[in-house]
């Protein structure tokens, strides 16, 4: 009886399917795809992406649009899972015919989507995700706005450590494509720079570091890189407190942004004094004139100023694929990537230029300069670099 | 209820599905192949929840040792795919067997429990043994067919689903699916009839685990990805889902759920990060209910008038 | 000859003893009651025998050979067919695929031709026939309690163990079900173990009866002796 | 190193244990393993956090409330869910494995994906046998979580209620039989077992603040503990809860702590294969 049916019912499907198929709109917009976690660990990125989205459209759109028409942004989720980045990154492309994709905050969500980048042929400008093989392996449409690994080591955390003339450095990398990354980066920029060091991997799930953090007492650092993201950071900082690893160590948060997460106080208590971040945003260290407008752009739509970095990074992006498709006079691929490669732009953090050497991490990407910051007391005190610095290391 | 029938439907079924490719864009055509995964995926799945009545939350995990025994030793050591497909769907049913053995004496709870805690071991091993799986971070594997083309994956999802369905019918429509109805109803009675239980559910066990192998094996050299999601809770979830949606314990049920769900899950994702709220909702919902899913619905609608009369003979009788 | 025999048989649950060094025996070809007030532990020896239940202690032997401790399936196997006292139907599947089950599972019954045959005469001989495509949650309890008997003769035992198939009906099927019972033991040289308390009927077809009080065998012998001892007139009245 | 994996294994057994109280009570009872167990854990985090942050309640209160709102909730889930599928185990389980996918993301939409923190009851840390400093709010969990499970003991062992709740354990039908209601027991005890995860959400989330995705091994360990422990059985769960406790952070102290919860599932396997009814487990089912 069951069976009888069968055939009818597999018929409505591949009719509704059918059906379905015949949806091509007419384009009064020129769509560009943002891809970032919305959900998962790292959703706070997420958030902070929509907050630059909305901002970067308005922005572009208050100043003409692109090619006329209107800038418009589909976000897809990422879930920071580099099968649901790859698939919604394929999603953007042929279901919502983006031109263009930005975003991407996971290192190995953004190496997932640079294959399917490269398998349609789309341009893909990688906000922050910090890897280096996302340029290293030298796609013709992939780029990056944002800070790489090796750049970030090399310029900012090993040169920090030895400005700070810390001598016993531990380094704890949670186990994924930025962690392991930073984490051999920072061994051998350690081993040049003469620091001795020990290192350990740890689950970025993971909430109770009490074993691991009295392995690291053991050692007895002076500073503790700490290559975790999202929430298992809050953990790492309150427990290395409870310990007493700190305040003798020093916590550096290596990524920046759980450093500023809203909870991060509620979290940490007071053991959360005088841990260091990676932050490319700190008030009284705006490079232009366009980063002040930002931060009084946020402070007017959101009623707060801004923490999270990297709403102010996606804003970026979407400058510069506004400015790329406009200077294209065009969408295909090819000729954005040709703009994409001659882009001079001025944006909140400095000049946008991209590598153009095949054959390195360099390739196709542009550095922002980074800042180390303390807290000190709730406030945010720039140590790194010099030039910038609003302040001296308190331990 | 003949097996010529059966076939008659399915290769006019598949004759059909085969035209897809001409007139679907290549985003419906790949919802179309995620959806055949599912199909894979839920009527394996059914034949254990719905046919012999033992809840497993591993069959996620069954996927994810199909697809990553193929995804590293493609990966790795330079096999090729289809092969590799081959052993991870052996191996799987050779785990399932030793599961079975292990478990299946304790009987229902016990079972989910155990399965649980595999598919959880699994998940810690695979993220943990990030240099030979690349745990979160994602294998990339190379794929079944050299250039990559959507259609030749749909047709190859559209063979993998087929031979799934010939084995599953095969499997229930003979004495031995009797037996397994038989366990789900009354286990006691079944074994004061002959039907030797634990032997049943070890067999429906590993059949179903090689069929959810295969299916994961198939689907990861689809990805050209394979991450720990494929043998995780939320895809059980969604498993689990599209099978009591449809309809658990019966044929068509787990066909019609995972084709419908897939696609309304790429609908509804355009209210982001809700749609999983709402398909748990629809899930709910359903599950509590309709215990018998939309087939249920369907036969409860279409038999009704039939059904009354026949009561009334029986009870005639 | 003895087909069935129990041999100082306990079963415990909890601190509860249900049985305590229960014997007994079974003569082939013959119907043997078993009687006994509510929770004298009638269906627990039944379960015991069945292989539904692990004894404490003691031993069964079934056509001389020990099968102490072997599951259900495999005392069925062996010839030992049983009922429920509470039906246990395949309730989403048909009667005949109720029988069915019994027949592919039988070593005695797969021999002789297709299981579909051999279980529509099972449905038939207990006057199910009509209903064989009908679920068997649609079947009323008097219906359920003759498809259980289906079921246990279509495994093709050697000996049948009825728990309560009476319940429920009148005089005259009563009559009918006690010829039935009868010709099955007379026409299909079937051995009858018998849990009943219609007494009627079992002082019309038994030979013997072994009756159990509080876990403890009070006595065995013919229904005549049954019915004038003593002991179980106290046992079922009360003192 | 070793005393350190010693402490903190009691304090996070205990947690175990009582989450596992609750899982095997209502298993006991009714025969229900209730897959949202973790979300009813996270759900007494959020309401903790809620109350004392949001609304400024003192901490003690604001558990006390938390627990509360759990324990009707849990009523409302058996009312609505458990009860139409009563006696189909399976089923119910299906049911509960939907719920707990279906909060895990109402807790994002609503609580969203940050970890949310209640206040510390005490501040600081102790320095323990001079050889490690220890969180004073660890200290201060391991003594709230032993005083709950002593309370839960008592309730069982002393009280009406408990006699009731052990007598249908032992025998349901015999119970109903004598005239228990079933029905508001079944009820009464699933929502005293979400009562017992609300109590170890409370007592956890200072430490380990509570996400919406933090209660899957949560629950998962408390399975663990009753299949270690013996369904059904209340000291089983004590024990085992410290068993698996003291197995993971010596197994994460000296052999790895990525793998420290394989280890109590490794234990488990070995457990079930040579008992399978767990350490104090009824043979007879």
């Amino acid at each position: 009886m069951k069976r009888k049916k069968s055939g009818l019912w597999l018929f409505a499907v591949v009719l509704s399917l059918v059906l379905a198929v015949g949806s091509a709109w007419a384009q009064e917009t020129i769509k560009v795809g943002v891809v970032g976690p919305r959900t998962g660990s790292a959703a706070a990125t997420g958030k902070a992406f929509e907050e630059g989205i909305k901002l970067g459209t308005d922005y572009v759109n208050a100043k003409g649009g692109v090619l006329g028409k209107k800038l418009e942004i589909v976000f897809e989720d990422t879930a920071g899972a580099p099968d649901k980045a790859a698939s919604g990154f394929e999603r953007l492309v042929t279901r919502d015919k983006v031109v263009m994709v930005l975003g991407e905050s996971v290192s190995s969500s953004a190496l997932a989507e640079i294959e399917v980048a490269d398998r349609f042929k789309v341009p893909f400008i990688v906000v922050e995700a910090w890897a280096d093989p996302i340029t290293a392996k030298g796609y013709k449409y992939v780029f990056r706005a944002g800070p790489c690994n090796s750049g970030v080591v090399s310029e900012t955390i090993a040169k920090w450590v030895v400005a700070e003339k810390f001598k016993r450095a531990f380094i704890v990398a949670e186990t994924s494509d930025w962690g392991l990354g930073i984490a051999e980066l920072s061994k051998s920029a350690l081993t040049k720079a003469g620091v001795q060091f020990e290192a350990m991997t740890t689950e970025r799930e993971s909430k109770d570091h009490y074993t691991e953090l009295n392995k690291i007492k053991a050692f007895d650092p002076d500073v503790v890189l700490a290559y975790i993201y999202g929430s298992g950071l809050h953990y790492f900082v309150a427990q290395a407190g409870e310990v007493k690893l700190t305040p003798k160590a020093i916590i550096l948060d290596g990524a920046g942004p759980p450093s500023l997460w809203p909870d991060f106080w509620k979290n940490v208590g007071d053991y959360g004094n005088l841990e260091c971040f990676v932050s490319s945003m700190h008030e009284k260290v705006e490079l232009t004139k366009l980063a002040t407008e930002y931060r009084e752009a946020y402070q007017k739509a959101f009623g707060t100023p801004p923490t999270d970095y990297k709403s102010r990074s996606i804003f970026d992006s979407i400058l510069i694929a506004a400015d790329a498709i406009n200077r294209a006079g065009s969408t295909d691929a090819d000729k954005l990537v040709d703009a994409l490669e001659k882009t001079s732009l001025l944006v909140t953090r400095g000049t946008v230029k991209f590598g153009t050497e095949k054959g390195g991490t360099e390739y196709h990407q542009w550095m922002p300069p980074m800042l180390v910051i303390q807290w000190q007391n709730k406030e945010q005190v720039v140590l790194y670099p010099p030039e910038a610095a609003t302040g001296k290391l308190m331990r | 209820m003949t097996d010529r029938r059966f076939f008659v439907i399915l290769f006019v079924a598949v004759g059909l599905l085969s035209l897809l490719p001409l007139g679907l864009g290549v985003y419906h055509l790949h919802v179309m192949i995620v959806s055949l995964f599912y199909v894979m995926m839920a009527s394996s799945w059914n034949l254990l929840a719905g046919y012999t009545g033992q809840v497993s939350f591993a069959h996620a995990a069954f996927a994810g040792i199909g697809a990553y025994t193929s995804g590293i030793l493609a990966a790795k050591f330079g096999l090729n795919p289809w092969i590799g497909v081959f052993i991870g769907t052996i191996l799987a049913a050779l785990i399932g067997l030793g599961m079975g053995i292990l478990c299946l004496r304790m009987g229902g709870i016990y079972l989910s429990l155990t399965t649980l805690g595999f598919s959880e071991i699994l998940r810690i091993v695979i993220t943990n043994e990030y240099e030979i799986t690349r745990g979160t971070m994602g294998l990339q594997v190379p794929g079944l067919v050299a250039d990559y083309s959507k259609p030749a994956y749909f047709y190859i999802m559209l063979g993998g689903a087929m031979l799934t369905l010939i084995v599953l019918y095969k499997l229930i429509y003979s004495d031995i699916g009797l037996n397994f109805r038989a366990v789900q109803n009354d286990e006691r009675a079944a074994a004061s009839l002959g039907v030797d239980v634990v032997r049943m559910r070890v067999l429906a066990f590993t059949v179903s685990s090689a069929l959810a192998g295969m299916a994961g094996g198939l689907y990861g050299h689809y990805l050209l990805l394979i991450t720990p999601e494929i043998p995780s809770l939320d895809q059980q979830f969604l498993v689990l889902s599209m099978t009591v949606i449809g309809g658990m314990g019966s044929f068509l049920g787990p066909i019609i759920g995972a084709i419908s769900l897939e696609i309304f899950s790429e609908y509804i994702r355009a209210y982001g990060e809700y749609h999983v709220l709402v398909f748990g909702l629809v899930a709910l919902v359903v599950a509590r209910f309709a215990p018998n899913g939309l087939m249920g619905l369907a036969e409860h609608r279409l038999r009704g008038r039939r059904k009354a009369s026949r009561t009334v003979s029986a009870a005639a009788g | 000859m003895t087909l069935l025999e129990g041999r100082g048989l306990s079963k415990r649950f909890g601190g509860v003893t249900a049985l305590d060094q229960v014997s007994f025996s079974v003569e082939e070809g013959t119907i043997v009651a078993l009687i006994g007030p509510n929770g004298a532990g009638k269906t627990t020896l039944f379960n015991l025998v069945a292989g539904a239940l692990k004894p404490d202690a003691g031993q069964i032997l079934f056509a001389g050979e020990e099968i102490t401790g072997l599951t259900a399936n495999v005392t069925c196997r062996r010839g030992l067919a049983r009922t429920f006292q509470v039906t246990r139907p395949f309730a989403t599947m048909t009667c005949l695929e109720n029988v069915a089950v019994a027949v592919v599972n039988s070593p005695r019954s797969r021999a002789n031709g297709t299981w579909r045959l051999s279980a529509h005469e099972c449905l038939k001989a207990v006057g199910l026939g009509d209903l064989a495509h009908i679920e068997a949650r649609h079947l009323n309890v008097v219906q359920k309690k003759r498809l259980e008997i289906a079921r246990a003769l279509a495994t093709r035992p050697k000996l049948l163990m009825l728990d309560e198939v009476l319940g429920g009906l009148n005089t005259q099927e009563i009559g009918q079900a006690v010829d039935f019972i009868r010709s099955l033991r007379d026409e299909h040289h079937l051995t009858v173990f018998w849990i009943e308390h219609v007494m009627g009927a079992i002082m019309q077809a038994a030979e013997k009866i072994i009756v159990l009080d509080q876990g403890r065998r009070l006595m065995e012998g013919s229904p005549e002796e049954v019915v004038k001892d003593s002991r179980v007139i106290q046992a079922y009245l009360g003192d | 190193m070793f005393a350190l994996a010693g402490m903190n294994g009691l304090v996070i057994g205990a947690i175990y244990a009582l989450a596992a109280l609750g899982v095997s009570l209502v298993v006991g009872i009714m025969n229900v393993i209730n897959f949202a167990h973790g979300e009813l854990y996270i759900l007494a985090g959020y309401f903790s956090y809620l109350f004392a942050n949001a609304f400024g309640m003192n901490f003690a209160l604001a558990m006390t409330l938390a627990v509360a709102l759990v324990f009707l909730f849990g009523l409302l889930i058996e009312y609505t869910l458990i009860r139409p599928t009563y006696g189909n185990d399976m089923y119910s389980l299906i049911l509960t494995f939907i719920l707990s996918i279906v909060l895990q993301n109402a807790y994002l939409l609503i609580f969203g994906p940050y970890p949310n923190k209640p206040p510390n009851w005490v501040g600081g840390s102790t320095l323990i046998l001079g050889s490690f400093y220890y969180g004073n709010q660890r200290l201060a969990a391991l003594i709230a979580g032993s005083a709950v499970i002593t309370l839960v003991f008592l309730v069982i062992k002393k009280t009406w209620f408990g006699r009731i709740i052990r007598a249908t354990s032992q025998d349901r039908e015999m119970a109903e039989l004598n005239g228990v209601n079933t029905k508001r027991l079944n009820m009464l005890s699933f929502g005293l077992g979400c009562a017992l995860a609300a109590a170890a959400g409370v007592i956890l989330a200072p430490i380990f603040p509570v996400t919406p995705t933090a209660g899957v091994p949560v629950a998962l360990t408390a399975f663990v503990v009753v299949v270690l422990g013996g369904m059904g059985s209340l000291w089983g769960c004590v024990i085992g809860g410290l068993i698996i406790g003291l197995v993971e952070n010596f197994g994460a102290a000296y052999i790895s702590t990525a793998y420290k919860q394989v280890f109590s599932f490794i234990i488990l396997i070995l457990v079930l294969l040579s008992r399978p009814s767990g350490l104090f487990g009824r043979r007879e089912a």
